[in-house]
């Protein structure tokens, strides 16, 4: 594949990163570019959006997925670089309600509160939903609340539902609560790790970026500490 | 006293029409003058079609309009027919959908036999099937008139009906037409440039100029107004009432008599004791001074000179009396002079042919 | 479960919806786009416009402003509320309402274009033969609008068919409430199912294919027989 | 030969033209018959508008069409001038961009002036920014008219483009048609349903029933031959050849001499010597035993009866010979009983008008 | 950094891509309408309906096909890539074929609509006024089908503007390259960047609000000269 884009931009690093991780990226590519590595170009999409894009040949050279499954696929398909699939960040789920005091501290809203509907991420594609159905089927609430369900399309649809008022409640991540620029408010639960399986999310350099300095030097700042703190900062868990 | 009774006045660009007449709401009164002088705008307003207009309107004793008062009757419930200038119809209808549509929407139901009978005399029978836009120009306008009389209206406003016939269609409908004001006693207002359909149809005229009414009223006065145009053109005509004495059998000619004389005309037998109207053109007006018996010219008949305009430069019109009948002799100056024609002079008036209006 | 599976609940679903949707944008679109053809009102151009507006949101962004002015404490969402005591977002009206929205400038604009070449002349005709303003609108207008009739039909139904944007942000992609084909789609594409969505795909477009055909032969039948 | 050759086969639905006819490819050529028998179809297949016609046409020596050889000159090629019979125009120009644009496309550059001249002929000056919607039925003729003048032509087609014309702006433009043939020297085929134009304007004359052309000629044998509808009509004509002889200053009379006697009609002056062309309605002329000089009919001359036909009940028509000249005289049958008339019979013919041609 | 700091690169690209999009879907559109709207030919039929067939599938789905048509080992891009040693995916070249493909029925469908309005009437008076069928074409038909023309340039120009979901999946949302406004305002929307979308949106709305009016301004003019 050919990028016309970034071949020789050697200072120019390319990452594809799932939406629910683009205001930490931002951050940790400030964080990059003072440590003197280079400028980092954000494309934001859904994990399977972005899996089929790199598929084409899309000139992206760090993937930073939401799941575990993707960056293996592409390492299986020859699209990424083995050697280098890491788990950067695990995400964490939390019961958000736009309103103060809605939601307890153990989650009890979703069993006895008033609620009409309650948002959810779409467990199918989205990891965070997978998540949300675990936690509501550990409850033994999935069948009940069946038909109160909604779906959105990714976090940020989810949090969009409850945000706008339309659902009561909603599974959001909680690093879209933490987020330091947009703090939101309400009352929330961060759902206890125990009731669901972790969300891990992994980093792979794509192929094409095999040899590209910059990258390789992104992907390695990722394991730094400076950003590993910077990923905490935003209520990811990190190993 | 049911008249029509208009005064409109609306401006179209740089036009302004500023119409102002009365005429009897019976028979026909044809809208006569130049091309472009508003004849169609002027039928449009009377329509409805136009909401622009401005003035007042009353036909028959129903107020149609009055912008003073904000009445505007609209269109389609002043139930007129209109026969347009470009004979429209609904593209999208066949010629019989055309004929129904308006035919369903009439005041009283028409029946069948009205259908038949209209689809019959406009001659449009092998055409009721057929797409509106394969018509030929006569075609359509045979149509158009059907579809007008099939909406039982109180009102026909037709455009130039006859002005894409071929004689012989045209020949085939004057009767009809001429029919319509006494079968269907309803008035008809008729624009025409052709001053001979004008004689025969007609009983008012109304005489128009760029944008108002110059003249307006009966037929036969205003054909022998030499201040009028219609003494002057060469379809200058005088009509006249007659009464029918006899017939001759052998020649199939009828035998009129009017306060002048007599009229013999080719013409299929009428009773005895019919009133009739005739049409004498100017133009086939010859004078002699002697009572000739030996020439085809079989109507002549002595009359005074009432008076002579020299309207062209090589010819005259000559008023005539036959004992109170008015008409018209075209001649030359020449005649004139050589006859010796002045007011009051005794001669013959020999009439080449007589055209029995009905 | 078959890999290739397919539910056929999303089918119904969005059959319903482009149906009720392309009815109402009938409904509605065709007096605005009589109106529109017919004023010379000063309001014209600026209703022009904003027919035409929608179509320039993104339609998940379109959908997210639905989604505020649907909510219980939105404009429209409260009125509704107190008219049918329900919710309009995640509801199948509310996914009405965004598909008519987004759709309502390819219905309006084809029938305003067809209303406007037909001109004074043939109603002014039908005026003549005793045809009042509601009849001559049905019986002459409409009919010499056929043309435009049939684009409108298909613009409208085809882009309610593959619209997604809107209906994923209002509806909620609930299974049998509001998760219609386009969404159904997505979710196999996003999944990496890509069989199954080639399968959907295939089948969307031959239903299409068909009901786009048959629109199209209506037209040529009529055309035939009348315009 | 500079000719038109026209073989022309067209189907449309239930009508199917088939016309074969052949004619000078100079003058004007007039399309004569009733109402729906195809002459506006033929003049569209002779302007290459109809794709689906089949046969062959051929123009001037070029061939325009042989659907054997797939010879098939398209219609902006053939460069013909055509009037259509709605006046057909550009809707999105105004007059003058209609004038404009065919001029610009013109064979040859047409200067400032023929378009003046145009315009100025067909008076449509103050119409040049209008739109052409807002057209009266004249006005749209007249710049259709003026439109297919001004590209130029090779040929012009004409379907009745004084049918919408009062008489006063038909008589305005009838004589500038005339000129057409002498100073523009291209063939007009000219459709009309009105016998006295085409006996005015036209050269030749085709006459066509439903689909088919059934006669085809040189207009004068046309118009006076008993086995064809024009002598039977109301406007049966002869045309005669005349020469002017002097002139009559007091009274305006030209006076002409043709071989059967000497014609005075009312005209303006015109050179001694000039060859012209007069039209004797046989509805003018009346037939005398002797010779009368009291009566205001100008021109009478000895006549021998040729034949007579009693085509109306009533009615007869009389054809005249006088010294090679032959007329037509429309008289009743009691006239023709009592005059004795016979063949070989001699009279005296007085003709109340005459109509110079050109 | 200004919560509601704004980048413009979007806005530049959008209008760049809605500018190209629309003129090639009028050099593309108008010939195939022309030709739909003249042509007697058994294919007319088909060919009209797939016009109207992207229409149907959900813009990202539509994406992903072309995606995968348009990647280096795909068909279109296999070719593309013989001719200019590019790739089409990921390039603005890449969006200008996908929004032109999505957006092609609503530039075709008016303007068809338009030209079989105009009848033949009008071109045969031009032939006789000695126009060939190109002159005729462009002096007339155009000319007279301004409304359709007017209708396809607002549908196509909005439609591309506001169209997202081919525009992401096969531009992949590169910021200064294939980051067009709409997924940009889709971005802030997602990233809860709300104050951001909202001045986006708003702006969009006005700049498009201000397009459509004017190009309906020039139609209005035009009416007012012409027909
Ligand atoms: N929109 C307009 N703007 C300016 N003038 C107009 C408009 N519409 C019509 N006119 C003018 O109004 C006048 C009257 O037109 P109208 O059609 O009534 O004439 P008419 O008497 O029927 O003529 P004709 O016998 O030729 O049909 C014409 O001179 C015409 O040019
Ligand atoms: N599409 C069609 N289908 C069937 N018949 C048609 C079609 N188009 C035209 N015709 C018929 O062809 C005949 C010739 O039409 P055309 O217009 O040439 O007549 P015309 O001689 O010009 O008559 P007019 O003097 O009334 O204008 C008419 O009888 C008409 O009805
Ligand atoms: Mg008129
Ligand atoms: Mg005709």
């Amino acid at each position: 594949p050919i990028g016309r884009h970034s071949t020789n931009s050697g200072s120019v690093v390319d990452v594809a990163v799932a939406a629910d991780f683009i205001h930490t990226l931002q951050d940790l590519g400030t964080a990059f570019a003072s440590a003197g590595g280079g400028h980092i170009v954000i494309s934001a999409g859904s994990t399977g959006k972005l899996y089929a894009q790199i598929h084409a040949g899309a000139p992206y050279d760090v993937l930073l997925a939401a799941d575990v499954s993707t960056p293996r696929l592409l390492v299986k398909q020859g699209l990424g670089v083995a050697a280098s699939r890491f788990t950067y960040a695990r995400g964490r789920i939390a019961l958000w309600s736009r309103s103060p005091r809605r939601v307890d501290n153990k989650g009890l809203v979703l069993r006895n509160g008033k609620f009409r509907h309650l948002a959810i991420a779409n467990p199918k594609t989205a990891p965070y939903g997978a998540a949300a159905r675990e936690v509501l089927q550990h409850l033994g609430l999935w069948q009940t609340l069946r038909t109160r369900i909604v779906r959105g399309d990714d976090i940020g649809q989810t949090f969009q539902f409850a945000a706008s008022g339309n659902a009561g409640l909603a599974f959001v991540a909680l690093a879209q609560l933490k987020d330091p620029a947009f703090p939101a408010s309400g009352s929330y639960w961060i759902v206890p790790q125990k009731l669901y399986a972790p969300i891990d999310q992994q980093a792979v350099l794509l192929e094409r970026a095999r040899n590209n300095a910059a990258a390789i030097a992104f992907v390695k700042f990722l394991h730094s500490h400076r950003a590993r703190t910077i990923i905490r900062r935003y209520g990811y868990n990190v190993d | 006293m049911s008249d029509i009774d208009a005064h409109l006045v609306l401006r179209r660009g740089e036009f302004v029409l500023d119409a102002t007449f009365q005429t009897p709401a019976r028979g026909i009164t044809a809208l006569f003058g130049p091309s472009g002088c508003g004849k169609s705008t002027l039928l449009h307003c009377i329509a409805g079609l136009e909401p622009a207009v401005r003035g007042t309107l009353r036909v028959n004793d129903e107020l149609w309009q009055d912008s003073e008062l904000h009445v505007f009757v609209p269109a389609h419930r002043r139930r007129v027919g209109y026969v347009f200038q470009d004979a429209g119809m609904l593209a999208h209808l066949s010629v019989r959908g055309n004929l129904e549509y308006g035919m369903r929407r009439a005041r009283r139901a028409r029946s069948g036999p009205a259908f038949a009978q209209t689809v019959e005399w406009a001659g449009i029978g092998p055409l009721l099937g057929r797409r509106v836009q394969g018509l030929s120009g006569g075609e359509r306008s045979r149509v158009a008139m059907a579809c007008a009389l099939l909406t039982d209206p109180v009102m026909l406003l037709m455009d130039e009906p006859l002005a894409a016939l071929d004689a012989r269609s045209r020949a085939e409908m004057l009767p009809y037409l001429e029919r319509l004001h006494s079968e269907l006693s309803i008035p008809v207002l008729y624009v025409s440039h052709a001053i001979d359909e004008v004689a025969r149809l007609a009983d008012h005229l109304i005489s128009l100029e760029p944008g108002r009414v110059v003249a307006c009223g009966a037929l036969r006065e205003m054909l022998t107004r030499l201040d009028l145009p219609f003494a002057r053109s060469d379809e200058a005509a005088a009509i006249l009432d007659a009464v029918v004495t006899g017939y001759d059998e052998q020649f199939q000619l009828a035998l009129l008599a009017f306060p002048g004389g007599r009229l013999a005309i080719p013409q299929r037998r009428l009773p005895a004791g019919t009133a009739v109207r005739v049409r004498i053109l100017a133009r086939d007006v010859s004078l002699s001074l002697a009572h000739h018996h030996d020439t085809s010219i079989l109507n002549i008949f002595p009359a005074r000179v009432l008076d002579i305009t020299e309207d062209r430069p090589a010819q005259a019109v000559v008023r005539l009396d036959a004992a109170g009948a008015v008409f018209l002799a075209r001649v030359t100056r020449r005649s004139v002079h050589s006859l010796g024609l002045k007011p009051d002079a005794e001669i013959y008036a020999q009439i080449k042919s007589v055209a029995l209006l009905r | 479960m078959n890999a290739l599976a397919i539910d056929f609940t999303p089918v119904w679903l969005t059959l319903r919806l482009a149906l009720t949707s392309t009815a109402i944008l009938l409904i509605i679109g065709t007096p605005v786009a009589w109106w529109l053809a017919r004023t010379s009102s000063f309001c014209k151009l600026p209703v022009e416009s904003i027919v035409a507006l929608p179509l320039v949101l993104p339609p998940t962004v379109l959908g997210f402003y639905l989604l505020i002015a649907l909510a219980p404490t939105g404009p429209l969402g409260r009125v509704w509320h107190a008219i049918s005591g329900g919710s309009l977002a995640f509801s199948f009206s509310g996914l009405v309402i965004g598909s008519v929205l987004y759709s309502l400038p390819f219905v309006v604009q084809p029938l305003q274009n067809a209303f406007e070449a037909i001109g004074e002349r043939p109603l002014k005709v039908a005026a003549m033969l005793g045809a009042g303003p509601v009849d001559r609108f049905f019986t002459v207008a409409l009919p010499l609008a056929r043309r435009g009739l049939v684009t409108a039909i298909t613009l409208g139904f085809a882009h309610t068919v593959g619209e997604f944007g809107v209906v994923l942000m209002i509806g909620g992609n609930i299974p049998g409430k509001t998760q219609v084909l386009s969404i159904s789609i997505y979710d196999h594409v996003e999944a990496l199912e890509y069989g199954r969505a080639h399968v959907l795909s295939a089948g969307l477009l031959a239903f299409s294919f068909l009901v786009l055909f048959v629109v199209h032969l209506t037209n040529r039948r009529l055309q035939a027989r009348g315009l």
